[in-house]
């Protein structure tokens, strides 16, 4: 395993220290902690947004701590949702008096994890509420399963309930605002290489010279089928298909675009993938309101990429578009 | 009493620290690569909290602070549903002061209930419930049948082997490996595996202690 | 080679689409040529500033066309520098009227494109100045070598030299500033891992299990030397001695820093780099104004990292707070 | 004339594109790995370019064709040096319609004239130049014997090839390779090898046209 890193163990603790000394005008760290929140929280009167999740997907979550997005971030060991205890300090730090709103990744540890902070948090007086990220198309959405993972999509969650908390919103029209994005979020992704959870030390999976990974999560969980590589414009046909087809998205809809590298993927494979992604959304007549195209939710050193798309009406695009400053996403 | 439990408590830690890798292997086949992590993080954290405890706690307290360790340092899936485990456990052997193997067949009983509580799985859906409530359930027909600890577990850890390998030949429909549908046929689940560890590890502890005591 | 594109000769060329593609606000693409120029240029009254180089750098430099940054960057093949009748265009469509300053870094091939490039447009009559950017103290200074490559530093010289002229100020003031820069700046990188330019095929180098290349340059060429991969904290501390010491950097000055991922650098890995970087820097009381933490001059998805110092005077350091709005980065 | 000299510039072409590989690899190891694709880009290029020159241009014409199509698509370091030495070999064969071997050799002198003001660079700096001074010598030498231009040529050839395995014996203080400082040493030059292909290459040809004349 080649990583630059002082030793398994310290890998969270060192980011997270690294990560307020980046940017201490947008972070603090609650000490003892593993909770990056914005330098001056509580905003009192705003309800406040906690997101979190396993560490191993920087820039998620603390880099979107900040104005228009989150309140607070909990970094769980790589790869391993947060513990209660985390996720219950968090809440008590950003909570300004108008309540908290968790972001929830449909992983069953994480909604454990989260429930139980929630109920401690609500133990105190807190308000508390959640809504539950699961964009991802890949996994088949069949009542004996737990349903769809979240990935990506959970961005958009951050940036549009975050805008809304904003405005001064109450918690219930935070959380519908929240919803109404997971209710029109959806993903795919693919790895073309893995990558290695520090403590692990080894690849958690191996793929030959030309094989690639359909339907890869973001914790190195397989996908829903291994092929040969094919060119960029087929692959992003293939999981475009499946997502459009999954909402659906269709004639008429205008929606917002984002073209997530995993980690390892350089930002040029990233632009040829967007513009097949513009090129078939345009031959459907989907409009395009805004696009990102960067590492948003990313797997360690994974090579590969996922294509988010959110479906947008006007109370939507304008949350989407508002202004936001965070370390990873700064909109003017 | 402490002194006793405590030490039971390290020979689990022991077992999933030496099984750490295999626990973790089994969880990138078919989850995140994390289990034997988490697990082996958390025992090592129970650990260090037991040694402060006082010699003279109750079984009671032992077994929630292995709770409330697993709880506030495992994370993930296994976290919550282990750390529940150890808290009901404790609930159901509050007061006790030496433990009769009904004692820990109902120990058992609520450590089950509590994870099917917390995880809203129920067994045949590829998790560690297909070890646990095999194992509870052979734990109990030798109990009443009459049969010493040592005995009673050594069935329940037979019967939770089967209940892991059993979890090979279903597909998981709870937890991470859900996602997969059928690809996670023919895998052994890592939880089901960590709660045979687990059994298997408290069997061995009980009968050196049993020899010991001879 | 694993790599999501379509093509070896088509990569430059799609990503070009893929990028205007996505940021429609911010970019426009000059037909018929690899040139990206803002949306609304040229900018009446402002002098233009016009960056580029190979291709493989993402989001260098198309990504720094924007309010605060550049006016135009000429994109080559990969890792190799443009031809002048592209340099040549991108000065002609940029040039409000104020001249043009054109960002070079020290390479021969760069160098002798872009000078061809403003002998042409010199003739035309504009006005057209350069600074050239060598950064790199892992190659010695001496006066029988063509001097130090330019790097990562590069960016910072977008930032302020671009701030400085959308002040209005003249073509030899943004000069002086963007020269300034260069004299202010120093950086210096290691590699863990290579990568492979898409029309060779196959890596560039290769490194063993545990071997990391030092002083690595962001075209896979070779660095001073190679050892064995030790913990980051004891990189980070070669490498900024390296650079601190080369300036030098001192007690009392207060300093930009980079930690530049190469693209295939985990951001979590960046972070870890940075605190060390952070550490050491209070240590020898050198005060840091701002910090990046990113992919900002990258090569390809080689793995590794490199560190970018620069002094800063009241002058530099107003103009690097300065807004700035582009793909690739957005300050308010 | 143009037919024969396109068809020079054309063997040319397709001994670099046979040499890519070669040329790239050799970059790799002490500059940036494109050297063989950016020249095998240029030369496809100008094959395209030259298809559309009229059969009556003269030599001039059509080395100011390679000269700009070069400088215009090779890039890097390589392009505008070997396109101002085609352009500098246009000027010096202005107007001839045939060439002897001493039009020849002014026009390789004109070449590299342009290829050390373009670049700055003198021998034993382990670039191209190391090749062509030599190459130079040799082949004005054999011109002041009355040689023919094929065995001009060749001796060109001969000496280009020493100074390519010289360039391997020297530290490169000139283009990206000079940033290596010692690590450069026992490495041969790329641009030092295309210049010897093109010498070749062109030898063959001339030779192969003699033949045919004969
Ligand atoms: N709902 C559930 N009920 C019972 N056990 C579960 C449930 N979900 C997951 N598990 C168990 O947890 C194990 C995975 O634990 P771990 O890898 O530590 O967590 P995570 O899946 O969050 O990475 C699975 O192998 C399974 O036995
Ligand atoms: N200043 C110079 N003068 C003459 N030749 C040079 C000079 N700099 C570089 N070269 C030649 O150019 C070759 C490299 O060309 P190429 O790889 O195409 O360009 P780049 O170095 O920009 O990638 C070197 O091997 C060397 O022979
Ligand atoms: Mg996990
Ligand atoms: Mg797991
Ligand atoms: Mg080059
Ligand atoms: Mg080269």
């Amino acid at each position: 395993m080649k990583k630059i890193i002082n030793s398994p163990e310290q890998v969270v603790e060192e980011m997270l220290q690294g990560a307020v000394l980046a940017h201490p005008g947008y972070l603090r760290r609650v000490e003892g902690f593993q909770v990056l929140v914005r330098a001056n929280t509580p905003v009192e009167g705003k309800v406040a947004l906690v997101s979190g999740g396993g560490s191993g997907h920087e820039p998620s979550h603390g880099g979107y701590v900040g104005k228009g997005m989150l309140d607070g971030a909990v970094a769980g060991a790589v790869f391993t949702s947060p513990t209660p205890d985390q996720v219950y300090e968090a809440i008590k730090v950003v909570d300004g008096g108008q309540g908290v709103l968790l972001v929830i990744k449909n992983y069953t540890g994480d909604i454990m994890n989260f429930e139980m902070a929630a109920e401690l948090a609500e133990a105190d007086g807190i308000k508390v509420d959640r809504v539950v990220v699961n964009d991802d198309v890949a996994v088949e959405n069949s009542t004996w399963t737990t349903g769809r993972r979240g990935i990506a999509g959970t961005v958009f969650i951050h940036k549009i309930a975050g805008a809304k908390a904003e405005t001064g919103a109450e918690l219930a029209e935070v959380k519908r605002v929240a919803e109404k994005v997971v209710t029109n979020v959806r993903s795919m992704g693919m790895a073309i290489s893995p990558c290695t959870v520090p403590a692990a030390g080894k690849p958690s999976f191996t793929l030959d010279e030309t094989e690639v990974e359909i339907g890869m999560g973001i914790h190195g969980e397989p996908g829903t089928h291994r092929e040969s590589l094919r060119p960029a414009d087929e692959t992003v046909e293939h999981l475009l298909n499946k997502i459009t087809a999954d909402l659906p998205f269709g004639s008429g809809d205008e929606v917002a675009v984002m073209v997530n590298g995993l980690g390892a993927t350089p930002l040029m494979e990233l632009y040829i993938a967007n513009r097949k992604v513009a090129e078939m959304l345009a031959e459907k007549n989907i409009t395009v309101a805004k696009t990102y195209v960067g590492n948003f939710m990313t797997s360690l050193e994974m090579a590969g990429f996922s294509i988010t798309l959110l479906k947008l009406d006007e109370e939507l695009k304008q949350l989407l578009l508002a202004p936001a400053d965070t370390p990873a996403l700064v909109q003017v | 009493m402490a002194n006793c439990l405590i030490a039971a408590v390290e020979a689990i830690g022991a077992a999933i620290a030496s099984n750490k890798e295999v626990l973790t292997s089994l969880d990138a086949a078919i989850g995140d690569a994390d289990h034997g992590i988490n697990m082996a993080r958390g025992f090592q954290a129970v650990s260090g909290k037991l040694s402060t405890l006082a010699q003279t706690a109750d079984a009671a307290t032992v077994l929630k602070t292995v709770g409330m360790t697993l709880i506030t340092t495992v994370g993930g899936a296994s976290g919550p549903l282990y750390g529940t485990a150890f808290l009901r456990a404790a609930a159901a052997g509050q007061g006790k002061n030496t433990l009769s193997p009904s004692d820990v067949g109902n120990m058992l009983a609520a450590a089950i209930a509590g994870i099917k509580e917390r995880g809203k799985a129920v067994r045949g859906e590829k998790t560690m419930l297909d070890a646990l409530e095999p194992a509870y359930e052979a734990f109990k027909s030798a109990e009443q049948q009459g049969r010493s600890l040592v005995e009673c577990l050594a069935a329940a850890r037979e019967s939770a082997l089967d209940g892991v390998m059993f979890t090979k030949s279903i597909i998981a429909t709870k937890g991470r490996a859900s996602y997969l549908g059928e690809r996670s046929l023919g895998h052994q689940d890592p939880g089901a595996t960590s709660a045979y560890l687990i059994i298997a590890a408290l069997e061995e502890f009980c009968r050196s202690q049993e020899q010991r005591e001879e």
